[in-house]
Parts: structure tokens; C-alpha cells; sequence
């Protein structure tokens, strides 16, 4: 049987509106750090886009935004290898284009586009980029996870030291699948087939029910030690912080073809998705508090404190993401929607 | 007579039955403080607080299952499933519990529980997000399968399920909840298994249910432009079925058209079909024509969208084929 | 030629095809240390070991779920379930994930899995563990179903399973383990959506699939006796079914009788009377007979059991009422 | 949040077939500790019986006999009030005896009589005795324990004090729906609304799959830290410590409104159902040894010991339920099978 704590639980705080004290860290290769910092602004200024479009009815569906939430999967994604596989939920945009999707194809594919990643027929919650790694984008809450247990046990059948990674949001963790697919991953890791690490997004909200109202344990961390799982939780809104966790974590995994999971503390910024407006669940105040921990800010100032950053060059990753967004939307626009006989095409793999 | 949106309906009945029988609990994701994703359930939890409007964890087979429990000890739950996609989770316990506990048990358990939600495709919200199941509930003997096209129909049903003694599969749909119209005063409850001849006509009988009565309603004027006169019916409920008035029906029109949204095969047109098919044999003066969503996964992109879900257009077509005024598409009718 | 039965034709097609490809693997409840709660999977354990023939937790959703992510990395699962009445409980992983993954990913995944077991009513096994799944299945469209009735048509139909590349819901039928036949040798695979007629008639046709073809056969026998030349059709998948065989053979004999183990409403005689009303309309000189489970939940007492399942002589009799032999049922035919 | 260890775990061994020291104890009630030690004889004669009758073809479908486990059911059942309530999965026979549904009813339900505890209707799987408070009954794994924590809820939303057991085996807490479930409990019982005691009835299999093939975690008390919901694990093949267990259990669960659950090792002496005949996945030897620990033996031995019973007794006891068992045989034998219109009736609650 493993033992739950292979990682001990890193500063935390009761959740991501309280301020957590991070160590000052030494930046270890700046240029890669002043790259994730461009991604995330490029993300935040994708997602407003997005709503944007929506509001113009360029998109529809629903719409899910990742802001607020940038460093955790730019975090474990900045630490995945190229031949690494991962899979999420439906708000994948940032996950997508930090795993290097053209913000193009992603934008194509919300507008329900021919030229989107998943050629229009997936939309905002079942991107897919399969070259990349990344094996989607999923709608039906916590259905994904057991996937991802399969995928990881293949990765290790098939030999080689392939890892899986898979994001999960806080409300997921109370589905069945998550239980059986945890239980699964806890037992194939003991003979090393499961090289799995589950990254708990705790954005302290499902839809509007908070964590304490939907987990009768809120140290969701704690709730996999009932699966011989080690986790431990993080502040997920620090970068480095995310980063460091992700890099133990991921070599644990590959080396061991056991599972981890990390609870990421985070808090999501906008509305659960385009239609929540007014967000009865929670005041103003709540919203404005954690926007005090932005993670972009937050890496920001820490690029500034290492001499790293400066007003111009964060005006420059401003207006470069502007341009990377407004290239996006125009190829959006102007590409064709799929053609009729898309329609009947991809339902089975060769005439029946 | 006050007119009343659909959704309105839904509330009221809500509220009402709330109101008259402390038994009757809702659960559900987000019904409360979030006030419910289609604001069915808007202010409940004020009104009458977390012990009767319960806020669930994502948890669908345990909701329900739960609510089943609940259902046996003598409550009267009515589950809000976020949209009914989400269902397919709490099959098992729908089917193996809810639909059975009475035989099984010998008659000594009843479950009269109530899981009500949106059905069926809404805008753009693609393959995961776009289904229509009352083919297969309607498949299951212990469960009602309702699917109200109206205000009036969802106040009336939903009376009806609530009180009733068995499990009720309430089927709502996200286009209709903001439509309108008048819904009787009062403690007015509408039976399971009669359906409603909304239109008159001597052509050509229109079945349909849900959305698709409204689709019909659309085809059968523009039909009527043309001198085709078409009866539609309005099925309210799936299971039972209301064989007798469809078949009086299609005796007197000797044609008739089944619409449904869903896929086409093995879907709840087929069992209508094949029911008027067998009983009016001597009298069809043309097959039985079903218009059907495509058999596809539901695409994202607009325009694939609209291809996939039958219109107006198609229910027009298929009506005129059963006067023989259309040709029959390519490849013949029945070629799967 | 060699004689096998369908279970040991299931068996050695399982062996043939993990000598073959290492990518198929097998998992499932009790397939490796307990041999298989039927034996389909006895000694493979021993065989290829833990890494290819896993026994999973009481999971069905999760290894379900596993399963398809193995096979969009490339792997041939072939999951064993118990009994397809657990199959609920992994429903929304069959219908949301694995037949619609290669859609909504624009093609870019595809889910080469195979899930099989046994389907159906046993013995005496009441309400829960007596269901036959097919209509529910073959609703959806990216699923292949595929019931064989022979050890010949498990092995072929298994083998075509297997190696191809989509997921594919294969019914077995429990009565059936035992039952011997002639399988061929070699590397022969059977294609799906081709129907076999498996007794030629020309009086009437009798549609069917899995262990109701048996109980065509047998009525088939008994007519003869009478006189009355049934034509016995073996669908062999549903999804796709073979239309144009069936219709080929009622435009001839003019009659057709569709008979199915399972609930009769919304069932899949539904779609198969439906189909041919719809494509020999102007042939049919009868209306479709659907031969069908009754209506209930399926009761413990084998006397009920047997009142709820249809046999050949509900076949027989339903034959004769297309050829105008015998009364319709009280009540007239289609009274729902 | 609860603490999970409101109960300190009792004495255990490794597995029910490991010795467990059990200090004497002082029987406080000895006439009921002989009832329950006779109705225990009742129940494992009634199950060889089944068996004989699964042999002659007079009972079909499955058969789950319960012997070896007695003492589990029969401490807890001890110690429910009349008005309490319980549901169990299909291994059911002597939960309903110790209920106090007449044997005869039950024998009569397995073989398929209109005289059964559910009219024929639902067999061995399906027994059901809700006068008695006993809900059923089940055969889908774990797909009674969303119900039960539902049937808890009512109870206490209906006032009252009543509660509501649920029996479980190990392999169940594998399923989706008991992870579910008990983080419903948890939360509800946060409220005081979930009066829910659940009995984990460890016999070390699920069918052929022992407890360490199929649960990450083979403490599995320790998983229900996960909720909130304080467990522990008891020797279950022990008649006082389950009912000790038991009492403590049920009075938290009925004073707080919160669910607790108890793990109680015990073991399955025959096979799963009546078609496991060659049980490859244990060896005669662990079955010979488990045996040694029979919980009729320790319970006779004890009462022996307390100068409750002898000889004369034992055999007393042992022709009492010869005669109990022979009279129910013969009343199922007897009694009518059900009228072919009981085909169509109880399907729905009024004509459609
Ligand atoms: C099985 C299921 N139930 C309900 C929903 C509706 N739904 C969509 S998102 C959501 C909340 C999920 O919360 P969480 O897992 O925390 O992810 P987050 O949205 O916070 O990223 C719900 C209830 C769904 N998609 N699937
Ligand atoms: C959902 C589901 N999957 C599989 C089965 C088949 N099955 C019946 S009993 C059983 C083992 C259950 O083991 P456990 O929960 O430990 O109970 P025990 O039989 O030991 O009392 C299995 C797998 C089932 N009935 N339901
Ligand atoms: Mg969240
Ligand atoms: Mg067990």
C-alpha cells in the first residue's frame, strides 16, 4: 500500500483570497519565465475576447474562461514533455494554447469554424490538439478522469516513461468516476501502471455551490489518501510556486508509474460561464479580494523584483497578446464554417 | 386565465405543491443559491430553506438515488436534473431502482418521484450537451415519460407527476422556457396518456411531442397555404401512449407524419410508427413518414446544427410525400 | 469445421486475436483469478498475465471510462461486462465518451473497444439482472450492436469487433453459452449490418436476432407442419441493420413477424416493423406482428417469468395472424 | 467538518481468519444472548438448506448464502429499535430472519411462492419486510447505499429519532455510487439530517477478487475519513463486540443526526453464490482456517464459558431450528406459486 504523503502540504492558505506568503526564489532561467509570462497575458486576453464574441453572438454554447486560474495549468504544462499527454474539462482554452495550439485554431473552433482544432465540431468545450498531446476538452463533469486513468496505464503498457496529466475542477471530485478512476490508478500504481498526476483546479466554486457545500471534507487534497494516492495542495495562483510543485510531482510520477494529484488553490474570476451574470453565490467584495492575488499580477511582480520586467516590456506583452487575440479573431472570422457533408463525416471511422 | 411562460408554469407548480404538501422536497445542482441554472427554482431556498430545496454535489447517481430513498420512506421528491444529459449517470438507479422497487418489492414500496429538467437540444452546446432520451425511458415499464409543449401542459403534468405514486420522467425543453401562454387558474391537474388534437385536419395527422408540436404546428400553416389540411397531435406523455387517439386520427386522415428531434433509429418515432402502422393498416393510404434529428452526434458549428435537427421544412415535406405530391428522397424511403 | 460452442468460439477467438495484436487487452469483474463468471476468460490469466487480462474493482463507469482512454492511445480493449444490466452504470461513459469521442474531436481520436457479456434474461434471475439492452443501444449512433446467434457468428462478428475502429456493444445471451455449432476455421471475420436468412420461406418472415432466433427456428418447424412456409431472418447486428435483406424478403412473402426478448414499447421490433411498413408498404398484405418480453419488470417466479417472455408458439400464433389464420387479440392490435 | 474518528478502532486482526484476542466479558442479558446465539443456529441452518434446495432445483437464479457472517447482522440487528429501518445488498437471508420475518415467508420467496415476503416477485436478491423496517434487498453493487442515505434524510426531516442502517460489502466501496452517497451523508450530516449507520461486511472478497485486488487501500475503515464520517474497524466474527460496536454506533448516530460507519471483518465460508463451486481464488486451507474462527462456535463457546449453555442445550438448539427450517421448507413447498394476473400487477401504483 502507498503512503499518502510522498509530498508534504506546501504553503497554503484557507483559499486563494488570503494572501500566502511565498518565499522570494531565485529565478532559475529567466527567459523561460518572461516566455510563461507572455502566455499568460496572451490567455487572459484570449479569454476576454472570447466573451466578447460572445456577446456578439460570434460564439455559442456554452462559454467557460479560465481567468484568474493561468497559473496552474501554465504551471504543470511549463513542466510537461513534449511526448506528455494531459486531459481536461470544458474551460481548456488557456490549456490549449499553453500547450501550443494556435490561438487561431482554438479561436476558430468557439466560432464553430471548418479551421478549429477540432474543425467546429467540438467548440469551446471539447478542444482537441491530439499532435500536441493534449486528448481534449471535456463537457460531462468528472468524465473525463477515468479516461485519463486508461491513458496513463496504455502510455506505460506501450513502455516508455510517457506521463498523463489531468486536470479536474473542485466540484468534480464528488462524482463517482472520480472515486473509481482514483481507486484504479491507486491499484495500478502499485505494480508502476500508472503514471498519473491529478491536478485538482479548486477554484473554491462548482457552478455556485462553494467547496464546503459540495465536499464534506474541504481539504480536498486529503480526499485521496483513500486512494493510497500522495497529494498535497498549493497555492495555485503563484507560478514558481505551481511550477516547482509541478516539476516534483511529474518526476515522481515518471519515475515511479504511480499516481500523484496536487490540489491547486485558485479562484476563478469571471462567471462560471457566459450566462452567469450575476453570480448570487458570492458578493462583489469576494471577487475583488482574490483579484488582489491575480496570478499574472503576481508573476509580474515578481519579474519586476528579479529586474526582469519593466512598464515598457509589460506594455510590450500587452500589446503583443492584443495582436496575437485580434489575429486570432480575424482568422476566425474569416475562415468557412465546415461544409454540409461535415455533418456526416467522423461518426464512425469507415462506412458501417 | 393568466398567461404565464413556460417556466413560470414549472415554478408556480413548484411553489404550489410546496406549499400544499410539506412531503414534496426539491434536490438538485445549483436550485439554490445560485437559483437554478434556468431559474426554475429561483428564490425557493429563501422560501423554504435548505431542508426542502437541497443544493447537491455533482453527484447524479446519488441524487437520485437518494431522492428514491427518500421517495420510499413516504417524501416526494422532485429532482431538478440540470439538463438530461446528465441523467445518463443516474441510469441505474432510475432504471433498476426507481422503475422497480415497487415489483420487486412485491408492492410493498412505491416511488413517487419527480426528476424534471430540460430535454433535448439547446443552441450550439454540441455532442455531449444535445440529446433527447425519452426513447429510452419511454422503454422502461414503472417509469411516465411526459414531454408538455405548453405552459398550461407543464403546469397541469407536473400537478399530476407530483402527486402521482411512481416515478415521473418530466421532460422540459430549454427552447420552450420562455414561451408563453395561458395556464388555467387553479388546482386544474392534466392526466397522463391523453394526448391533445391542437390542430384539425383531414389530410394528414402530425404527431408530435415537446418542441416538435410547435415544428408541426409551423408545417401544417404553411401546408394549409397549399389546400393541405393537417391534424396535429400533441402526445403530452410517451409512456403511456395515447394510441387511441392517434389512431382515430390517422382513420380518418389515412396519412400521417411522426416527428421527433432525437435520432432517428430506434427512437420514439418508431414505436408511434410502428403503432399506427399495425392499426390502421387497411386504412393508410401512405407509409408512415418520421421526420428525425440526423443520426449523428450533435455538431457544434451553427450551421451543421441546424442540419442535424428537423424544421418545419422537413415536417412540410414528409406531409407532402404522404400525398404523394413530393417524390421520395433519393434511395428510396427505408434504406436505414 | 470443428464443433465448438459459443462460449468456447468466443473464447478462442479471444485467444486467437491477443496472439495475435499485443495491443489487445482484456479487462472486466472476475475475468482472471475466477476464471469468468462464465469462463469465456478461464486460464487467460495464466496465459497472458495481469498486465493483459485485468481484473478490475466493481467499477463500471471507471473502467468503462479506462477502456476508452486505452484505446485512444492505441489500445484494443475488449472489457468484459458481467452482465450488460451493469452496463448502466458505465451508460454515460458508452454514450457520451466513446461514441461520440471521434466526433466531437473533429476526428482526431477514435475508441477501437469492445465491450461484451452476456445479454438478456437468464434463469430466474429477476428484475434487475434480466435486461436486454439493444434498443437502448442501437439508439446511438457511433455504437455498433451486435448480437450473433451461433458460435459461428460470435467468433466472426467478435473478430470484426476487435479490429476495428469504433466501440462496438456485443451482446451475448447467456442461454446461449452452451448451444454448439460448426465454426469455421481460420481467419474469418463477418462483416456487421449483413443479415443472414437462415430458413427460406415463402409464406411469411420472421425477424430475429440472438436467442430469439432459436425460438424462430422452432416456430418456423411447427408451421411447416402446418403448411405454412416461414422465412427466418437473423439480423446479427442491429446497428447497422440490414435493411435491404429484410425488405428483399418481405416484398416477397408479403408477411413479416419481428420478435424481440425485450419490453415491447420502444423496443427494437419498433424500428424493425416501422422500417418495413415504411419500405414494402404497397407489398404487405398484413400488418408487421411484433413478438415481444412483456411490458413488466421481469418477475422471480419462473411461472410469471415464463408469461413474460416470449416463445415460439407466441411466434407461431403471431405468424398466423398475418396469414389471416387466427383471430387478432382481444382488444384489436395495437391497444398499446 | 467531523473528525473521522469519533470511535477509536477495536480490537482487529489482519483478517477475520487471524485469531483476535477478545477479553471475557460479563453477559449482561443472558436470556437474549441465548435467543440470538438460536436464531444464529436458525440462520445458518436456513442457508445449508437453501442450498439443498438450489441443488433440487426448488429455488432459482442466484443464491448468496450468508453463512460465516452471522454475527454481523445478528449484532446489529440486536440492536436496532423496532422502528428503525435497514437496507442490504443480496446476501440477505439472515438479515431478514433476524428481523423477525417469519422463516417460512422467506424460504417461500426463494422458492418462488405467492406466499413469499415479496410475492414471488423478487427472490433471494430481493427480500423485503418494510413492516418490519426492512427495505430491501438489492442486487446492483452498491446500488442501495444512495438510497439508504436518502431514507436517513426522510427520517429525520419526518422527526424523530429513528435511524437507518445500511449493510455493505467490500467490494461495493469500489462503485461510484458509495463515494456519492457518503459524501452526501457527510454533508447532510453536517446538519444533524443524516441518522445513517453503514455496516461494511468485510469477508475479505467480492466475488474472487480479495480486498487488496480491488481497494487502493485495504483499511477500509480508513476511507471514510474522505466524508467526514467517522469509522472503525471491528471483529465481526465476534457476537459481543459487533453488538458493543454496534450500540455506541447507533446512539451517536441517532443523538447527532450524523452518519458513522464500522468495518466489520468477517468471512464468507461458502462460496459467493451457489454456482461458485471450485472457488479457484482461495485455497480449502484459508477456508479450513476461517472456519476456525465459526461465529456460532465463539459465541457458543463463550456462552459455554458463562455457564449459559451445554450439551443439551446446544443440541436443543440445533433440533429447534431443524424443526424451524423443516416448517419453512415445507410451507414453501406448499404454498401456491403466484397467479399468472400477479404478472401485470405492482408495476404501476394505479392504472395508468
Ligand atoms: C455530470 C455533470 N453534472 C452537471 C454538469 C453541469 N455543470 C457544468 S460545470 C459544473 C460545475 C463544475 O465545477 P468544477 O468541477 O469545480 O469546475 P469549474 O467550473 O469550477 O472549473 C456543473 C455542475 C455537468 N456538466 N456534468
Ligand atoms: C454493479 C454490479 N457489478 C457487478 C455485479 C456482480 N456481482 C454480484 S456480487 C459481486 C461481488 C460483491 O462483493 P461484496 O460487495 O464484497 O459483497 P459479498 O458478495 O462479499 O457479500 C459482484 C461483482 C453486480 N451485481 N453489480
Ligand atoms: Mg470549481
Ligand atoms: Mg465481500
Amino acid at each position: 500500500m502507498a503512503e499518502p504523503s510522498r509530498h508534504e502540504p506546501a504553503s497554503t492558505g484557507d483559499g486563494a483570497g488570503t494572501a500566502v506568503a511565498t518565499p522570494p526564489r531565485q529565478i532559475r532561467d529567466p527567459d523561460d519565465a518572461l516566455a510563461w509570462y507572455r502566455r499568460m497575458v496572451v490567455a487572459r486576453r484570449f479569454e476576454e475576447e472570447t466573451e466578447r464574441a460572445f456577446r456578439r453572438g460570434k460564439i455559442g454554447g456554452y462559454l467557460h474562461v479560465y481567468s484568474g486560474q493561468e497559473a496552474v495549468a501554465a504551471g504543470f504544462l511549463a513542466e510537461m514533455r513534449d511526448d506528455d499527454i494531459f486531459f481536461t474539462a470544458y474551460r481548456d482554452h488557456a490549456h490549449a494554447l499553453f500547450r501550443g495550439s494556435p490561438p487561431g485554431a482554438v479561436m476558430a473552433e468557439l466560432f464553430g469554424k471548418a479551421t478549429g482544432v477540432a474543425r467546429g465540431k467540438g467548440g469551446s468545450m471539447h478542444l482537441f490538439d491530439v499532435p500536441r498531446g493534449f486528448y481534449g476538452g471535456y463537457g460531462i463533469v468528472g468524465g473525463h478522469i477515468p479516461l485519463a486513468v486508461g491513458a496513463a496505464y496504455a502510455l506505460r503498457y506501450q513502455g516508455g516513461d510517457r506521463v498523463c496529466l489531468c486536470f479536474m475542477g473542485d466540484g468534480a471530485i464528488n462524482s463517482g468516476g472520480f472515486h473509481e478512476a482514483m481507486n484504479m490508478a491507486g491499484l495500478w500504481g502499485q505494480e508502476g501502471l500508472c503514471p498519473l498526476l491529478v491536478i485538482v483546479e479548486n477554484n473554491q466554486f462548482a457552478m455556485g455551490t462553494p467547496v464546503a457545500r459540495s465536499s464534506a471534507v474541504t481539504d480536498l487534497a486529503s480526499r485521496f489518501a483513500a486512494y493510497g494516492i500522495p497529494a498535497e495542495r498549493i497555492d495555485g495562483m503563484d507560478f514558481f510556486t505551481v511550477r516547482a510543485a509541478a516539476r516534483r510531482a511529474i518526476a515522481a510520477v515518471r519515475s515511479s508509474g504511480r499516481p500523484v494529484a496536487i490540489e491547486a488553490l485558485t479562484y476563478r474570476f469571471a462567471g462560471h460561464g457566459a450566462a452567469d451574470l450575476f453570480q448570487p453565490y458570492r458578493s462583489r467584495e469576494d471577487v475583488e479580494r482574490a483579484r488582489g492575488r491575480d496570478p499574472i499580477l503576481i508573476l509580474e511582480r515578481r519579474l519586476r523584483e528579479a529586474g526582469l520586467l519593466d512598464d515598457a516590456a509589460v506594455a510590450a506583452a500587452a500589446a503583443e497578446a492584443e495582436a496575437i487575440v485580434a489575429d486570432a479573431v480575424r482568422f476566425a472570422e474569416e475562415s468557412p464554417a465546415p461544409p454540409a457533408e461535415a455533418l456526416h463525416t467522423d461518426v464512425y471511422g469507415a462506412d458501417a | 386565465m393568466p398567461e404565464l411562460s413556460y417556466r413560470d408554469a414549472i415554478r408556480a407548480t413548484l411553489i404550489e405543491e410546496m406549499d400544499r404538501d410539506p412531503a414534496v422536497v426539491l434536490l438538485g445542482e445549483d436550485i439554490g443559491a445560485y437559483q437554478g441554472t434556468f431559474r426554475i427554482t429561483a428564490d425557493l431556498l429563501g422560501r423554504y430553506g435548505p431542508t426542502r430545496v437541497i443544493d447537491t454535489p455533482i453527484s447524479e447517481l446519488g441524487f437520485v438515488g437518494a431522492a428514491i430513498g427518500m421517495a420510499m420512506l413516504g417524501l416526494r421528491p422532485v429532482v431538478e436534473m440540470m439538463t438530461w444529459n446528465f441523467s445518463l449517470l443516474a441510469f441505474d438507479q432510475i432504471v433498476n431502482n426507481a422503475a422497480k422497487l415497487r415489483y420487486f418489492s412485491g408492492g410493498q414500496v412505491e416511488v413517487p418521484l419527480v426528476i424534471r429538467g430540460p430535454n433535448g437540444a439547446g443552441v450550439q452546446l454540441s455532442a455531449q450537451h444535445s440529446q433527447s432520451l425519452e426513447a429510452i425511458y419511454a422503454h422502461v415499464p414503472g417509469l411516465y415519460v411526459v414531454a408538455p409543449a405548453t405552459p398550461a401542459e407543464a403546469r397541469g403534468l407536473l400537478r399530476t407527476a407530483i402527486r402521482g405514486r411512481d416515478p415521473v420522467i418530466f421532460l422540459e425543453h430549454a427552447a420552450l422556457y420562455a414561451s408563453k401562454g395561458e395556464v388555467p387558474d387553479g388546482d386544474s391537474a392534466l392526466p397522463f396518456g391523453r394526448a391533445e388534437v391542437v390542430r384539425g385536419g383531414d389530410h394528414v395527422t402530425v404527431v408530435a411531442y415537446s418542441r416538435m408540436v410547435g415544428v408541426a404546428l409551423e408545417a401544417a400553416e404553411r401546408l394549409a397555404a397549399d389546400g393541405i389540411e393537417a391534424e396535429v397531435i400533441n402526445l403530452r406523455t410517451l409512456r403511456p401512449l395515447d394510441v387511441a387517439t392517434v389512431l382515430a386520427s390517422v382513420r380518418r386522415t389515412h396519412r400521417a407524419v411522426v416527428v421527433q428531434e432525437q435520432w432517428r433509429l430506434f427512437g420514439a418515432a418508431a414505436e408511434i410508427a410502428a403503432t399506427i402502422a399495425e392499426g390502421a393498416f387497411d386504412l393508410l393510404d401512405a407509409p408512415v413518414e418520421r421526420v428525425t434529428g440526423e443520426d449523428v452526434p450533435m455538431p457544434y458549428a451553427r450551421n451543421l446544427e441546424l442540419l442535424a435537427l428537423p424544421d418545419a421544412d422537413d415536417v412540410v415535406r414528409a406531409a407532402r410525400r404522404t400525398l404523394y405530391r413530393e417524390p421520395a428522397p433519393a434511395g428510396g424511403r427505408a434504406d436505414g
